[in-house]
């Protein structure tokens, strides 16, 4: 089913239509987690630990429930025992249990009649804790002398002889790296690092919990997945998942933040103390920062072989990862399968390991694990195309990969588009700007797999003919919208004809959160089909009225039309016709589709990043930036680009600013956006696009997913400016000021 | 804790409330006066996502107390489009795909009205250091900036 | 907690005398309530001072200086065409606090008392030699303005006593003051580094000058030794680097999450030529 | 016969080899038959793998089509942001 062909004929897609639901946001009026109420609802706090690793002696909540007005209090010995694996590990994230694990980790909460006596009431529960050595750092955390986190833990992938901390473990590749190596000109090798960082959306998590004595539940939460939130809810107080009814609310970002649950379980188990009362609970923003789920720190081993002309004979990394005090949480499984898939290399061999810290349970952060090792590789790149003064993008183009290129995961790439992309980053006016003094220009290219995963889509025909869509994956960046367009092309009606509403989990089959830039793929693919069943639905009807066979009947411009002169001589039945008359032709028609989504295609995309530098401080200016992506399909071109912008922003914060930082006490010490530096509008110039349309063969609108991809390039394109415009290469994340400074003046010294 | 008898006027409209002399306006907007357009992103004044206008004044509601607001002129996101019609703003970050999720749109639309209230020819620079405290994960506010010189635009042209 | 609204400064600080408990004031309250919202304070009194009369007002003194009071809020500064005419430096340094909602509220006082050395307004306030009127239960009494910060979070002030206005001197003729501070991002952040000169010129020749730094200290530091070296020149580059090097000589910062002593000590230098560069300019009446 | 790629942590349990045949239509299949031949490999496939078919990266479908030819790379489960 070759879709090389598709042309931009399309009558919907790739238009700008205002978005379904902007009215509501830019009045105030769109409702997210924090601005649900109801009646005799009762707010809940949480009692965090101060401590990064400490044995829970003692909980005392007397005082608090002394106080007039508290209602309820829960701890760890509230919730059921007996659980295993990743169930466990999200119980023992949601309350701690024996030893609380990471500074911020929740120890007990408590439900009461005001937000600011749930607060007074938090800070009247003690807790006696005996505080326990503790380890922050992923190199220090895998010394001999590292204080164990958990005994036991490691799962099967780990060698003998290993520190207790590693608990997991990877290796694959391919080809003879010895050979490869040996056959390079120059072999180049280098260590970074990248600190963790935060998803930072501005919406703080938030959840209104209610729950009978009967055990049946109703959430409503901001979550990028419903079903996800209603499986480890279910999981965590060990009730039917069917008894729990989740309706997401509008959310205010996500970026993998919120695939999983941190403190939504609190509300029910508190509701059902209090006597079915509704709970509400909504972080703080150091609550967020301390407590939450962000990704992992890297620690990296790069080595490349590259011939004068530089081609790259053979690659190797050696990966260390610490995704927090909870197993499998870390990306090294994404990461390792990320680090060379930009390039066609004969030998490459890839190992890794994971490694338990006093961190909190690290959660997908946009394309998980792949900027950090395209920080390590497309750097390492970097360096060498200098020494050997090639064109970085001459280099990356010689060694692309495309159709038919052995991964370096493996499998062969179908049609993919990062030469394409390698192409129009070349011949962009801004790659051909020249530069000035304490200036410096960088370039990287960077890749996500994408996904397609469990999806459960319905839609309905009304009355007046106009459509209704149902799908599960909550809309972060505008995919209501371009599953509207798609939808409205299918069935040849107009835009402003479909309504797409993100249902609860009531509504639908299950359907994984939007991760994986799979929303407009995955649900737009099912609404797709679903069109499709309903349009072959009102074809029957049609026929039936006209008394032909159902297969004379065709679809076009939104009406059931005689298919050639055959079928016989009947004027066109819209939609509109048809739904009048549904009720008396069979009743409803609806069409729905349930998958768990194939055919996904491969992300790629080149960054050019422009630099100044101030010698005498080591601040960098982003000057221009540019993106360029491959979107298969840009179905609603403008939240195409905004993606790409919103990724580079991220990336550039990552590059330059962002990171944890925690004290020798194992505290986090930067838990406001004060400290945590996210980039402001200030920071950044206009951020230039370019979408390149490789489409996908795999969805009927050829589309790829374009969330993740554009947060990985960044990384190491803003490391190869500032050593164009300093000459100093950092290898350690951020890049911040002070690094900087240091790293000039190390090499005005050397 | 006694509370607190404040009256004060949101978007035109007379309004009372009792509050705990520790909540902030912002608390008291959300919670006593069900205007939830106005978000908290941080409770610090650090992301914007809570401003309004005090008495003309752009500020961060988070950091004024609800009984603060006695005898105030207080304008909300709820108050901007008047009449059933949108501020050449609110149509504008529509048009221009200036929000995804959403959640720093009201700090944002209020903010970036009160500065083409006081300066309504802004240059890029003016609008990206003026809204500098308006934290935007999303978009990397590019096309916040374009709506905002569009608006403006517009704006000085039915001038 | 209790919200009181005095309406005179006395009235102020026989309420604060007599309180037993943890007392604040209220001016623009962009410390003091992000301090209650992270639970460091809870205090048992807050008291309002924006309903005495007087407190949004500048005006000039008698001498042709500057009385500011205490709720003046940092946009209300960087309006008053008459007064960044005469202490640009001063009110850069105020307006540089926090974004565009917070330079709605913040204040000079506020900023001062909040005792952080990395207070952007507080440079500016030292090296024009501003000074404050402290009003206590019984009297009131005049106090420079780096005298009040004692400690990170700590000032002088003793119980009963508060801060009723900002003085600051007449400006006279060919002088400039400029603030520089860095940061990491171009907003929102807390200084790392700030840098405050104020000079007047003598002919080309700088006659007098104070310079300032903070975030390298635990208070503001007034650092003589830097306008020693400037002092008599015009500030060629010879005087710059003796300025530079003094800056850096006497900066003694901790490293921190926001920097590392090695960057702040090499930073101070470079911030304080700078802006003594700008401050000179601005008193020769070429620069902006 | 479907030739599965095993990555090189997985092999040793799998007497060392780097690929394996297994008779399957399905990845469900696939799976079990490759905890059959193999045991040690069970507790790896029941904590959760992704699996590439000739190509195309399947994140967690047991049900997606093997064919007697495919070539099958086993990796880790994905995630996504």
């Amino acid at each position: 089913m070759a879709k090389d062909e598709i042309t931009k004929g399309y009558r919907l897609v790739g238009t700008r239509p205002n978005r379904p639901d902007g009215l509501d946001k830019v009045t105030g009026r769109a409702r997210y987690g924090a601005d649900f109420s109801l009646p005799g609802m009762l707010w809940a706090a949480v009692v965090r630990s101060p401590h990064a690793h400490a044995k829970i002696k003692r909980i005392d909540a007397s005082k608090a429930l002394a106080l007039d007005g508290v209602k309820a209090v829960v701890t760890r010995a509230d919730l059921p025992t007996g659980l295993e694996g990743e169930d466990l590990n999200l119980q023992e994230n949601t309350l701690a249990g024996e030893k609380a694990l990471y500074d911020g980790h929740a120890v007990a909460a408590v439900a009461a009649t005001s937000q600011l006596l749930a607060q007074d009431a938090a800070r009247l529960i003690e807790v006696e804790y005996e505080v326990l050595p503790h380890v922050t750092d992923v190199d220090e955390a895998m010394k001999p002398g590292a204080p164990v986190i958990r005994e036991g833990a490691a799962d099967y992938s780990v060698p003998e002889g290993m520190h207790p901390n590693v608990v997991r473990h990877m290796e694959f590749g391919h080809g003879d790296v010895e050979a490869g190596f040996a056959a390079a000109d120059i072999v180049r090798e280098g260590t970074y690092k990248t600190e963790a960082t935060h998803q930072g959306y501005i919406e703080p998590h938030a959840c209104v919990g209610q729950m009978g004595e009967d055990g049946r539940g109703e959430m409503w939460v901001c979550t990028q997945g419903h079903w996800y939130i209603r499986r480890m809810s279910a999981a965590v107080l060990g009730i039917e998942a069917a008894n729990l009814r989740v309706t997401p609310s509008e959310i205010g970002g996500g970026f993998g933040g919120k695939t999983t649950i941190f403190m939504e379980p609190l509300t029910l188990a508190l509701s059902k103390k209090a006597g079915g009362r509704p709970v509400k609970l909504v972080m703080s923003r150091a609550e967020v920062l301390r407590a939450t789920g962000p990704t992992a720190s890297a620690s990296m081993d790069v080595k490349i072989g590259m011939k004068k002309d530089g081609t790259v004979t053979a690659g190797q990394v050696m990966f260390r990862m610490q995704g927090g005090a909870f197993v499998g949480m870390s990306p090294i499984g994404e990461a390792l399968p990320c680090a060379f898939a930009c390039y066609d290399i004969p030998a490459l061999k890839h190992e890794a390991v994971e490694v338990l810290a006093n961190r909190p349970k690290a959660a997908a952060y946009r394309a998980p694990g792949s900027p950090m090792a395209a920080f390590a590789v497309e750097s390492l790149m970097d360096e060498m195309c200098r020494e050997l003064h090639l064109d970085p993008i001459e280099v990356r183009l010689k060694n692309a990969a495309k159709e038919g290129t052995k991964s370096s995961y493996g499998p062969i790439y179908n049609r993919i588009g990062l030469v394409e992309t390698l192409e129009a980053a070349k011949a962009h006016p801004n790659y051909a700007i020249r530069l000035g003094p304490n200036q410096g220009r960088g370039v990287a290219s960077g890749f996500w797999f994408n996904h397609g995963g469990e999806t459960s889509v319905s839609l309905a025909i009304g009355e007046d003919g106009t459509v209704q869509v149902s799908i599960g994956t909550p809309d972060i960046g505008g995919s209501r919208a371009s599953i509207a367009l798609m939808t409205a092309e299918t069935i040849g009606i107009p835009y402003e004809n479909v309504r797409v509403n993100v249902v609860e989990t009531g509504a639908l089959g299950v359907n994984e959160p939007t991760h994986g830039s799979r929303a407009t793929f995955a649900s737009g693919k099912a609404a797709v089909e679903a069109a499709r069943q309903a349009i072959a639905e009102m074809c029957r009807r049609a026929a039936a009225e006209w008394e032909i066979e159902p297969e004379a009947v065709e679809w076009k411009d939104g009406a059931a039309q005689p298919a050639g002169p055959n079928a016989g001589k009947f004027p066109p039945m819209t939609i509109a016709e048809i739904g009048a008359k549904m009720g008396g032709t069979g009743g409803p028609i609806s069409g729905h589709h349930e998958t768990n989504a194939g055919g996904v295609g491969a992300s790629f995309g080149t960054h050019v990043v422009d630099v100044e530098v101030d010698p005498e401080t080591g601040r960098t200016t982003v000057l221009r930036y540019l993106v360029v992506q491959d979107a298969g399909t840009a179905i609603h071109p403008a939240y195409v680009e905004g993606q790409y912008q919103g990724g580079a922003a991220q990336g550039i914060g990552w590059a330059l600013n962002e990171e944890y930082v925690y004290g020798s006490d194992g505290r986090l010490q930067n838990t406001v956006f004060l400290d945590y530096r996210i980039p402001v509008a200030s920071d950044l110039p206009m951020i230039d696009t370019v979408i390149v349309e490789v489409p996908n063969p795999g969805h009927p609108y050829g589309v790829r997913g374009v969330g993740e991809t554009g947060i990985t390039p960044p990384l190491p394109a803003l490391a190869a400016a500032i050593a164009e415009a300093t000459g100093a290469r950092l290898r350690s994340l951020p890049m911040s000021p002070p690094k900087v400074l240091a790293a000039i003046k190390a090499k005005r010294q050397a | 804790m006694k509370k607190v008898h404040v009256t004060t006027n949101v978007n035109g409209d007379q309004v009372e409330f009792l509050a705990d002399p520790r909540e902030t306006l912002l608390d008291c907007l959300r919670n006593h006066l069900d205007l939830t357009g106005t978000k908290e992103g941080c409770g610090t004044g650090d992301c914007g996502a809570c401003s309004v206008t005090l008495d003309g004044t752009l500020v961060c509601s988070c950091l004024v107390l609800g009984v603060e607001a006695e005898g105030k002129k207080i304008e909300t996101i709820e108050g901007m489009a008047s009449d059933g019609e949108l501020h050449p703003l609110q149509r504008k970050f529509i048009e221009h795909a200036a929000l995804q999720c959403g959640f720093c749109t009201p700090g944002i639309l209020v903010a970036a009205k009160s500065l083409l209230d006081t300066n309504p020819d802004p240059s890029e620079s003016e609008i990206r250091f003026w809204l500098a405290g308006n934290l935007c994960r999303c978009t990397g506010y590019d096309k916040i900036v374009r709506a905002v010189q569009d608006a403006a635009a517009e704006m000085r042209g039915a001038a | 907690m209790r919200y009181h609204t005095p309406t005179s400064f006395q009235e102020a600080s026989r309420l604060a005398a007599a309180s037993g408990g943890l007392l604040r004031y209220l001016a623009g309250g962009t410390d003091v309530l992000v301090q209650m919202r992270a639970g460091m304070v809870q205090p048992d009194e807050l008291i309002d001072l924006k309903h005495i009369p007087g407190v949004f007002d500048i005006s000039r003194t008698a001498d042709g200086g500057w009385r500011i009071g205490v709720a003046v809020p940092g946009r209300a500064l960087g309006a008053h065409e008459a007064l960044c005419r005469d202490w640009p430096g001063v009110v850069e340094g105020m307006n540089l606090v926090g974004s565009t909602q917070v330079q709605g509220r913040a204040t000079l006082v506020g900023n001062l008392c909040n005792g952080s050395p990395a207070a952007d307004s507080v440079p500016g306030l030292v090296a024009a030699g501003a000074t404050v009127t402290v009003t206590g239960p019984d009297s009131s009494r005049e106090m420079p303005v780096e005298a009040i910060p004692t400690a990170p979070g700590r000032t002088a002030l003793k119980k009963g006593e508060l801060i009723s206005a900002v003085t600051l001197p007449p400006r006279g003729p060919r002088g400039g003051d400029a603030y520089l501070r860095f940061i990491p991002r171009t907003e929102m952040d807390i200084a790392v580094v700030g840098a405050a000169v104020n000079l007047t010129l003598d002919g080309d020749r700088i006659a007098t000058a104070r310079v300032a730094l903070g975030a390298v200290a635990p208070t503001v530091l007034l650092v003589e030794e830097a306008a020693k070296a400037i002092i008599g020149s015009t500030l060629d580059d010879a005087a710059l680097d003796r300025l530079a090097a003094a800056s850096s000589a006497a900066a003694k910062p901790i490293s921190d999450k926001r920097g590392t002593v090695e960057f702040r000590v090499d930073v101070a230098g470079v911030l304080a030529r700078r802006a003594a560069q700008i401050a000179y300019d601005r008193a020769k009446g070429t620069g902006k | 016969m479907a030739r599965v790629h095993l990555w090189s942590s997985l092999r040793r349990f799998a007497d060392g080899q780097e690929m394996v045949e297994v008779e399957a239509a399905t990845v469900g299949q696939m799976f079990d038959a490759l905890a059959r031949a193999y045991p040690g490999l069970a507790p790896a496939i029941a904590a959760g793998l992704s699996v590439a078919v000739d190509g195309e990266v399947i994140a967690n479908s047991r049900s997606a089509p093997v064919r007697p030819d495919s070539e099958v790379f086993l990796l880790q489960r994905l995630k996504g942001g």
